[in-house]
């Protein structure tokens, strides 16, 4: 469908502007900033491209680009995007430059290998957002760790050693099983389809024995739970998140924990439908704990970098229970909500990150007044918080009121106790922010805290504006991801309802009940849940023909 | 009256078992080392033994292959354990024992 | 395009006073500041003269919002009779309270930000005055909560300011929360959240369902709206600048919630339950905080508890299916009360910031204007005839009174006109103590300057005409105008005379009481009755031992087990694994005999698998 | 005659492993290793053997018996085994585990067939030898004589004295 | 049976011979003195080797009278042994002439040693596969002890020559015990062989000897004493090269030969395999010695191997070689990054002593991360591809228990692994450390590296020429 490899360019990009960082001669730091700027900068450029060029109609993958590359096994090179994929790479296309400037100025050492490793770490995280062939997919995966282990260790905080090791032994431990399932697909796709293939799209099709697909879903979501993390698989990430340098942080809350929830709708889904469907009760479950159990323990931490780090865990649980409820709208939301996290809490680790820059402290004990100092940062501060605790207006509202819709409709149940976490979400934020920002100046040194430097409002500028657009007008994103998200549960409703292990012809499309949907908890309905009809058909202006 | 050839195989069995104790006891690098040669002995028995019973050359030929890695490994054992001896003045395998862990 | 205009001109007066505001001089300022809420008020009446607006209203769609699976949001607006009440009393008080700040907060460094927050406040007040669908109604709903925190905690340098913000906010997220779920609920069972076509939803749903929905998004309004049990953020929200305290914490944004059920009539007045609900909580709140305010010292403190108290009032007329009277009430109450409040920023500007009543008295003198207006404000609320509290308050009590015979509870009627008692007493209270001598300050008071006193003048005009509005007497356009919109009934004279009577005879009582109880006293102990009234009920006594500290305890438990607990359990996996390496390392002794020995093991288990199976 | 022979001949062989495991005296434990040889020489030729007997004889018993009892002179008596023994366990874990080994092992041997015919005349003569290991093992055989040379090597490198100090490879090496 | 006397299939091995002794020889008539002019020569030999492989066809059926045979799967072993042991020589050098080993003998055994792993990868028969293994053993015996000066290495010759001679006992038994079930020492005789009691433990005594050359749990024991005492260079090539020719063994008599009759000895290399992964993999966590480490390393990777070998097919076949390829390729990188480094009193052979060298040269310190993914089993390294390709193949057999013990034991070694390649970049040089002015060793690192990462990113020329092997099963 396009001449230009787009994906290919965006994968390359970076790698190709890290060979030329490597030959620059590691004194000049500035000049290695700008060249990975440079690289990132372009490799957002192809981003914008790709969005600008998407087709919002199609839920089929756009930019497609297929070539062997191990066809003795039937791995190949296949990438390419759709309504699903497209939020995320742009995403990373955004956060990456916003990373990497948060680090400019602040990191003085190993500026050679810090450009290198995010380079690398962008290459990584674009390619498992549009990797299409599981073994690729794999490998983009996993080749996130090492940069990012080394990134946390060489110039995270005090504990960095050991928060990058339990950074990587966590998630590299979910991780394996999920290989071992990746395999168990392969050898089950020989026998059905023909050729034993590793490529997302057919192995689609495959019907997998019942009493096989629930372990290897669990395979898969345990892996994927983790780099959400889904409670209670989170422990890894208050340490990673806080020790990590600021654009570690960046990229790690905005980006990496992505790759959880990108998993999920790009794999789980449509591959275990049955077991996705089956155990989605299960996981809301998880998810709305993890939202109040998140926001409760972030309520109680003293350390500004941590209380950040757990609230992940909070709006990390709401999007999973979006994406678990199964309804359009909630996995629309739940997309809408990655972003969108990315964006709040990048954001907050970028507030948090110019802080210490100035107090070389974590504990808000330690702040106060702070915007009686930095009058530049109070306002663009307060707007992150906001958008980090979803009030409407902001990006956060939409993706959460979303969320929550779509969840209410088919599982109240679990909607209702998820919203405890915009009453705790406040709580937290709004007392951190009191605790830094307001009350008499008391950070030790008042002369060392500068208001933000022009490098500094740049960090926050671009989310600033971000946050307001998708806050107000959220339909370009919307839009794109639509077809991709219905065909998506289109597929797993008709998988989950098909009988498995019958490789026959396509079983007959489920009729849609049309029960008028009510204030009753219907639980999970086996097949699409409360009517989209129905919920469309009632007359006048706020349902679409 | 002709003895069975499993008395043979017996008898390897228990010479075998025996080499195998006197390495798992004794602590003379030297008598250990005369323990395996009783383990290659035993281990010659027995392929003499089923070469009788095959009628087959190949046992005793193994035999032939045996005698001369067991010289080979003779003279390496002895060259390192003399060169050991040389060092530490004894041949006490359980005061060898810088590499552990 | 004109309603976009008329929720543009304060947003872009805090765009420009956001962005560029910290440059400009004060007198710019305090013009962009005003001239755009002036303006957003002239739009607003010259558009409520249109035609329309009498019909189906002005309609204008703004832009698709949300649009996402089954879900299609779209942002607009809706300029009827009833918006065009909200929008013309928040844009003119609102202009009136921006003109009395140039004055007010005249000496403050933060005039540029306090002008943007004022401004946005208005533009978000208008979105959800406007606001086409319970969702826009809701940004905005949210929208005025964040002014709030942020003009609450104006002088967020210090830490009281600061924390009534946070407290101001987190309470209504608390009753957001419930909102939201509302919101949930009728999405999910209407299938829409347009406003105009609630009608057609109420007609639709059961009745438990309109219930829960109706209560849902009415426990949002006692949050908005600072009743029981949600009022907790209003008393301390005084914090902030006063004008702020009489434009949002008074006049606007607590009106939010009979506002939204006004909006949401039709599924109101299809939910007898919930209106039942309504008017007993609104009852209550209003005696509750009536007596509170009878031992209150701070002066804006007293306010405040009168705020919660007719906010009360609204409610019961919400529930007694009189909304033409609680909007009657709440523009009255927004003329009264915002000249309370002037007056009262009026004698902290003169006296350098004082609000303890024990350290104000003889102000009558030396402050006559300030006195005036707080008089007439003071009658207002007292509901002496013909102040405009007057006309309201009694029309909600014949309401009341009408709704028990018709079948409803007793109480909310009842506990109208005891409040009526108390409020008499504790308004009366007030004014003895700030106004009459002796004089306990030790300032020069003096007048403010014409900014200052020229809104104040014309909301204390208003306050004592107001009441033309709903006065039977002359026909009352407003209350008219409104049953006509609500489709409702006009009932002549709803109940007996007495009962009309009753509330000013209480007033009078009262305020009798009061001259007599405080005139030329201070200490008035009212005994233990007093205590319980000072602290308020120990309600927030109650918020702190049984709600907050168990929380906060709550949560600190579980970020010890989350260290402890699910942490511990992975470390100490890895640790088990750490310690078996080390266990491991000692079984390498370094001993060719015990490697044999290990080799052996190894042998004979092959062995013995191989031979033995 | 054969089984009084083997009676012998095997008893002698026990004798010697025992004194080979046994003795304290490293010349002892020497010795009994030929015993042993001469014995198991006895046995090949009750195998029909003679080749392999007379292998056994001159190349095990002649040189490398001689070899290890040179080697025991060499190191005199002291090289033997001072008490305490720091591995207490391995008395009873070596007897466990030699026990569970012979079990095995006759299991093994009792499952092995009984009866063998009475070999072709031929058999086990050194022209038979010789057959079999210049065809079938002719490629083992040539690689046989590469280990021997290492052997060679080795005891060349083993024995060479150390290169002198000061930049030997022992203080290269910590 | 093919031509029964076909010495040109005995190129490779011939050539690799013959240099030793053409070393052996220059070394005798002087060049001793010279260790340059013997590497070169053992490098040439090793090269010559490698392309011997690539010239001789392999023949498919056996020669030598049934004895040797030379397939495809011959000819990739071959290849493996002859990688590592032409990497191995090209980075001794510079260790051999500073530390004074004797050169001659050392680059001589080293040949020797790859040609006895070369003859048990051509092994068609038991007496072949014996007499290889001790081609491939004794040298190694010798060379462990080479650093005569130096009580470690002795310690270590002592320690590897008794427990090898132990164990060569009992896989002498097992051919025994082999011949006396079936009448012959052939290899194919085996696979027809009706069950039995004899067969069974001559099968066991077989595995315990070819479990500890390649150091399987619990055969491993020598492994990390061995490691290391033995003189670095001895270490580096004993961990690739013993390691591929034991695994030659294994692949010659469990799945060449005995492949049909899986079920009959699965579960105790299942057994093993996940023995040797975990035991492997855990004792490595706390380990200060770079050596040792590296032993524990060459450890857990006999069990992934294994977990290759278990499956007993054509892919299982060819994803061992693949395996022992990549294993070659990291594991040597690894040591040439220790072998970079010196101190001046020793062997820079603790952990601690490569701290912040990525300072001094960026590249060993990309390199050393590179390796140690690849050895974790990281994409996009070599290390996941072998990897992926065992577990595929076991998984395929249904060794689903052994493989998930596969990849956690990966999360384990993950542990030890990044924290070598962390030390690089964290902290400053420790005092006396230097890196060592040779041009060869970087060039066995660079090319090390770059095969590594080009086995783990375009695998697929390697994977179609080991795919050859799968001839072997037709």
């Amino acid at each position: 469908m396009t001449s230009v490899p787009w994906l290919s360019a965006a994968l390359v990009l970076p790698l190709a502007t890290a060979a030329v960082a490597a030959a620059v001669d590691r004194r000049r730091t500035g000049a290695l900033y700008g060249v990975g700027m440079a690289g990132m900068l372009a490799v957002a450029a192809v981003a914008g491209v790709v969005f600008v060029r998407f087709d919002a109609r199609s839920a089929a993958l756009q930019f497609v680009e297929r070539a062997p590359w191990i066809p003795s096994v039937g791995i190949g090179y296949h990438v390419g995007v759709d309504g699903i994929s497209l939020p995320l790479v742009m995403l990373t296309a955004v956060m990456m430059p916003l990373a990497l400037l948060s680090a400019w100025g602040s990191i003085t050492e190993r500026v050679k290998e810090l450009v290198v490793v995010l380079l690398v770490l962008e290459s990584a995280l674009l390619g498992t957002f549009v990797a299409q062939d599981l073994v690729l997919f794999y490998v983009f995966w996993e080749a996130v760790l090492i940069p990012m282990y080394f990134l946390i260790g060489l110039w995270g905080g005090p504990a960095r050693v050991l928060a990058a090791m339990k950074f990587l032994l966590y998630t590299m431990a979910g991780s394996a099983l999920m290989l071992v399932a990746i395999i168990v697909l392969y050898l089950q796709s020989g026998a059905q389809l023909g050729a034993r293939t590793f490529d997302l799209v057919a192995l689609q099709g495959l019907r997998l024995d019942p009493a096989l697909e629930p372990w290897l879903f669990a395979a898969f979501a345990l892996a994927l739970a983790i780099k959400v993390p889904v409670w209670p698989l989170h422990t890894w990430l208050p340490d990673a998140h806080t020790e990590a340098p600021t654009a570690g942080s960046v990229i790690l809350a905005a980006v990496l924990l992505k790759m959880g929830t990108y998993g999920f709708l790009r794999f789980v889904l449509p591959l275990f439908s049955a077991s996705a469907v089956r155990y989605a009760p299960a996981l809301m479950a998880l998810a709305v704990v993890g939202v109040l159990y998140g926001g409760a323990v972030s309520w109680a931490q003293r350390d500004v970098k941590r209380l950040v780090a757990m609230s992940s865990v909070s709006h990390l649980g709401l999007i999973t229970l979006g994406l678990f409820a199964l309804s359009p709208e909630a996995v629309q939301g739940s997309l809408l909500q990655m972003v969108n996290h990315g964006l709040s809490t990048g954001g907050l680790f970028l507030l948090v990150g110019v802080l210490y820059d100035r107090t070389h402290s974590r504990r808000m004990d330690d702040y106060g007044g702070v915007a009686s100092l930095m009058p530049r940062l109070a306002p663009l501060a307060l707007i992150v918080v906001l958008s980090s605790l979803a009030l409407p207006g902001t990006n956060g509202f939409v993706g959460e009121f979303l969320v929550l819709v779509g969840t209410y409709r088919v599982a109240p149940r679990y909607a209702v106790p998820a919203l405890g976490g915009v009453i705790l979400s406040a709580a937290y934020l709004l007392w951190m922010y009191q605790k830094v920002m307001h009350g008499p100046v008391a950070v030790r040194e008042p002369a060392a805290v500068r208001d933000l430097s022009r490098r500094e409002q740049a960090l926050f500028w671009p989310l600033v504006i971000l946050i307001f657009w998708i806050g107000l007008y959220p339909a370009p994103l919307l839009r794109r991801s639509e077809a991709s998200v219905r065909a998506l549960l289109a597929l797993v409703h008709e998988r989950a309802a098909a009988p498995a292990a019958v490789p026959a012809q396509a079983p007959p499309a489920p009729s849609f009940p049309t029960a008028p949907s009510a204030v009753v908890d219907r639980g999970l309905p086996a097949g699409p849940p409360a009517d989209a009809r129905e919920f469309r058909a009632a007359p006048g202006g706020e349902v679409r023909p | 009256m002709t003895v069975p050839l499993a008395a043979y195989q017996a008898l390897g069995a228990l010479l075998f078992a025996l080499g195998v104790a006197g390495v798992l006891l004794r602590r003379n690098a030297l008598v250990v080392f005369m323990s395996v040669e009783l383990m290659l002995n035993a281990v010659n028995l027995s392929f003499v033994a089923f070469a009788r019973q095959h009628a087959a050359m190949a046992g005793q030929v193994a035999v032939f292959f045996v005698v001369a890695v067991a010289a080979v490994e003779v003279v390496v054992g002895l060259a390192i354990i003399i060169a050991i001896f040389r060092a530490r003045e004894t041949v006490d395998l359980d005061s060898v024992d810088l590499l552990r862990g | 395009m004109t309603l976009t205009l008329l929720v543009g001109l304060p947003l872009a007066g805090w765009l420009v006073l956001g962005l560029v505001g910290s440059r400009l001089p004060r007198p710019a300022v305090a013009a962009v500041g005003c001239a755009s809420v002036g303006a957003a008020f002239a739009v607003a009446a010259a558009l409520a003269r249109d035609p329309a607006v009498a019909g189906v209203g002005l309609r204008e769609t703004w832009f698709d919002w949300i649009v996402a699976g089954g879900l299609a949001v779209q942002a607009g607006a809706v300029y009827d009779r009833l918006s065009a009440l909200m929008a013309q009393v928040v844009t003119g008080v609102g202009f009136l309270i921006h003109v009395y700040s140039a004055g007010y907060m005249a000496a403050d460094p933060g005039y540029a930000r306090y002008f943007a927050a004022l401004n946005l406040f208005v533009a978000a007040m208008l979105i959800l005055v406007l606001g086409s669908s319970l969702l826009v109604l809701f940004v905005g709903w949210e929208l005025v909560g964040l002014c709030s925190y942020l003009l609450i905690g104006f002088w967020f340098q210090r830490d009281p300011a600061a924390s009534a913000g946070r407290k101001a906010f987190l309470v209504n997220r608390i009753g957001d929360a419930g909102f939201l779920l509302g919101i949930l609920v009728l999405v999910a069972a209407g299938g829409t959240l347009e406003i105009a076509r609630m009608g057609e939803v109420a007609a639709r749903l059961e009745p438990g369902v309109l219930t829960a929905i109706t209560l849902l998004l009415f426990w949002g309004a006692t949050g908005k709206s600072a009743q029981l049990p949600l009022y907790v953020w209003l008393p301390d929200a005084m914090e902030g600048p006063t004008p702020v305290s009489a434009l949002i914490h008074a006049a606007t944004m607590v009106t939010a919630g009979i506002y939204m059920i006004a909006r949401l009539h039709p599924l109101y007045a299809a939910a007898p339950l919930t209106r039942e609900v309504v008017a007993l909580v609104g009852a209550v709140t209003a005696f509750f905080a009536a007596t509170a305010a009878l031992t209150e010292w701070d002066l804006k403190r007293v306010l405040a508890y009168s705020t919660i108290s007719q906010l009360g009032y609204m409610f019961v007329a919400m529930g007694a299916l009189a909304p033409p009277a609680g909007l009657l009430h709440l523009t009255t109450h927004a003329f009264f009360k915002a000249t309370l409040f002037l007056a009262a920023g009026s004698v902290m500007h003169a006296l350098g910031g004082t609000v303890d009543m024990r350290r104000l008295g003889g102000l009558a003198g030396p402050m006559r204007a300030t006195f005036l207006a707080f008089a007439a404000g003071a009658l207002a609320l007292a509901g002496v005839p013909p102040f405009a509290g007057f006309v309201s308050k009694d029309l909600i009590l014949e309401h009341a009174y009408a709704a028990f015979r018709a079948g409803g509870s007793v109480v909310p009627w009842l506990l109208g006109l005891l409040t009526a008692f108390v409020t008499a007493v504790y308004i009366t209270r007030a004014a003895v103590f700030t106004f009459a001598p002796p004089a306990a300050h030790h300032g020069h008071p003096h007048e403010p300057p014409p900014s200052m006193a020229w809104p104040m003048a014309v909301l204390a005009l208003l306050s004592a005409a107001g009441g033309v509005l709903g006065a039977r007497a002359v026909g009352a356009p407003l209350v008219r105008s409104l049953e006509e919109y609500f489709g409702l009934p006009h009932p002549e004279s709803p109940v007996g005379a007495w009962v009309a009577a009753a509330p000013v005879a209480a007033s009078l009582a009262g305020i009798a009481a009061a001259l007599l109880l405080y005139r030329g006293r201070r200490k008035v102990s009212l005994g233990v009755v007093g205590r319980l009234f000072a602290r308020q009920w120990y309600v927030e006594a109650l918020y702190e031992a049984a709600v907050v500290r168990p929380a906060r305890a709550a949560a600190q438990l579980l970020a010890v087990l989350d260290v402890r607990g699910i942490d511990g359990a992975v470390m100490a996996l890895a640790g088990a694994v750490g310690r078996a390496g080390a266990g491991l390392r000692r079984l390498q002794t370094g001993y060719v005999r015990s490697y044999a020995a290990v080799l052996l093991v190894g042998t004979v288990l092959a062995l013995g698998y191989w031979v033995l199976r | 005659m054969e089984v009084a022979l083997f009676v012998l001949a095997a008893a002698g062989a026990l004798a010697g492993g025992v004194g080979v495991v046994a003795s304290r005296l490293p010349v002892r434990n020497a010795l009994s290793l030929l015993l042993v040889l001469v014995c198991l020489a006895v046995l090949y030729l009750l195998l029909a053997a003679p080749f392999i007997a007379v292998l056994q004889v001159i190349v095990y018993a002649g040189a490398i018996v001689v070899l290890f009892l040179f080697v025991v002179m060499l190191l005199h008596a002291r090289s033997g085994e001072p008490p305490p023994d720091r591995l207490r366990g391995q008395r009873p874990l070596a007897a466990l585990l030699v026990a569970a080994l012979l079990a095995a092992l006759a299991a093994v041997v009792r499952a092995g067939p009984q009866a063998a015919a009475p070999p072709p005349p031929e058999f086990g003569t050194a022209q038979a030898v010789g057959r079999v290991l210049f065809t079938t093992y002719l490629l083992p055989f040539e690689v046989a004589s590469v280990i021997l040379l290492v052997g060679m090597v080795a005891a060349v490198v083993i024995g060479r004295p150390l290169p002198r100090p000061p930049a030997g490879p022992g203080e290269a090496r910590r | 049976m093919t031509a029964a006397l076909d010495v040109r299939l005995l190129l490779p091995e011939l050539v690799v011979l013959g240099t030793a002794l053409v070393v052996l020889l220059a070394s005798v008539g002087g060049a001793a003195s010279r260790p340059a002019v013997l590497r070169w020569l053992a490098v040439a030999g090793a090269a010559a080797g490698l392309g011997a492989v690539a010239a001789v066809p392999p023949a498919g059926g056996a020669a030598f009278w049934g004895s040797y045979v030379r397939d495809p799967l011959t000819a990739a072993l071959q290849a493996v042994v002859l990688v590592g042991t032409l990497l191995a020589v090209i980075l001794s050098g510079e260790y051999v002439r500073r530390t004074r080993l004797d050169a001659g003998e050392f680059y001589a055994l080293v040949l020797v040693a790859a040609a006895g792993a070369m003859l048990m990868a051509a092994s068609a028969d038991l007496l072949l596969l014996f007499v290889g293994l001790e081609t491939l053993s004794v040298p190694l015996y010798v060379l462990a002890a080479l650093a005569r000066a130096d009580a470690r290495s002795q310690e270590a010759g002592l320690k590897y020559f008794l427990l090898g001679a132990f164990a060569t006992a009992f896989f002498l038994y097992g051919v025994a015990l082999a011949f006396g079930a079936t009448g012959s020492t052939a290899l194919a005789a085996l696979s027809g062989a009706a069950p039995s009691a004899t067969l069974r433990a001559a099968v066991a005594l077989l595995t315990t000897g070819l479990a500890f050359k390649a150091a399987v749990v619990p055969f491993h024991v020598w492994a990390p004493d061995v490691y290391e005492g033995a003189p670095l260079p001895v270490t580096a090539y004993m961990a690739v090269v013993a390691k591929a020719g034991a695994f030659a063994a294994f692949l010659r008599v469990f799945v060449a030969t005995l492949g049909p009759r899986v079920g009959e000895w699965g579960a105790v290399l299942a057994a093993a395999s996940v023995l040797t992964m975990v035991v492997g993999n855990v004792a490595a966590l706390h380990q200060t010695g770079i050596k040792r480490l590296l032993a524990y390393s060459s450890i857990a990777h006999a069990g992934f191997l294994l977990t290759g070998v278990l499956a007993a097919s054509p892919a299982g076949t060819a994803a061992v070689v693949f395996y022992l390829l990549a294993y070659t390729l990291m594991t040597l990188g690894a040591f040439a990054v220790v072998l970079m480094v010196r101190r001046a009193d020793g062997e820079a052979d603790r952990i601690a002593d490569l701290a912040g060298l990525a300072s001094r040269s960026p590249a060993l310190g990309a390199a050393m991360a590179v390796f140690m993914a690849a050895l974790t089993g990281l994409p996009p390294t070599g290390g996941f591809a072998a990897k992926f390709l065992v577990f595929t193949a076991a998984l395929d057999a249904g060794y689903t228990g052994v493989v998930v013990v596969g990849v956690l034991s990966s999360v384990v070694s993950a542990y030890y692994y990044l924290r070598v390649a962390y030390t690089l970049f964290s902290g400053a040089p420790v005092p006396g450390v230097a890196l060592v002015e040779d041009r060869w060793v970087p060039a066995a690192l660079a090319l090390a590296a770059a095969g590594t990462v080009l086995l783990g990113v375009f695998p697929a020329p390697v994977l179609s020429a080991v795919g050859q092997v799968a001839a072997v099963f037709r």
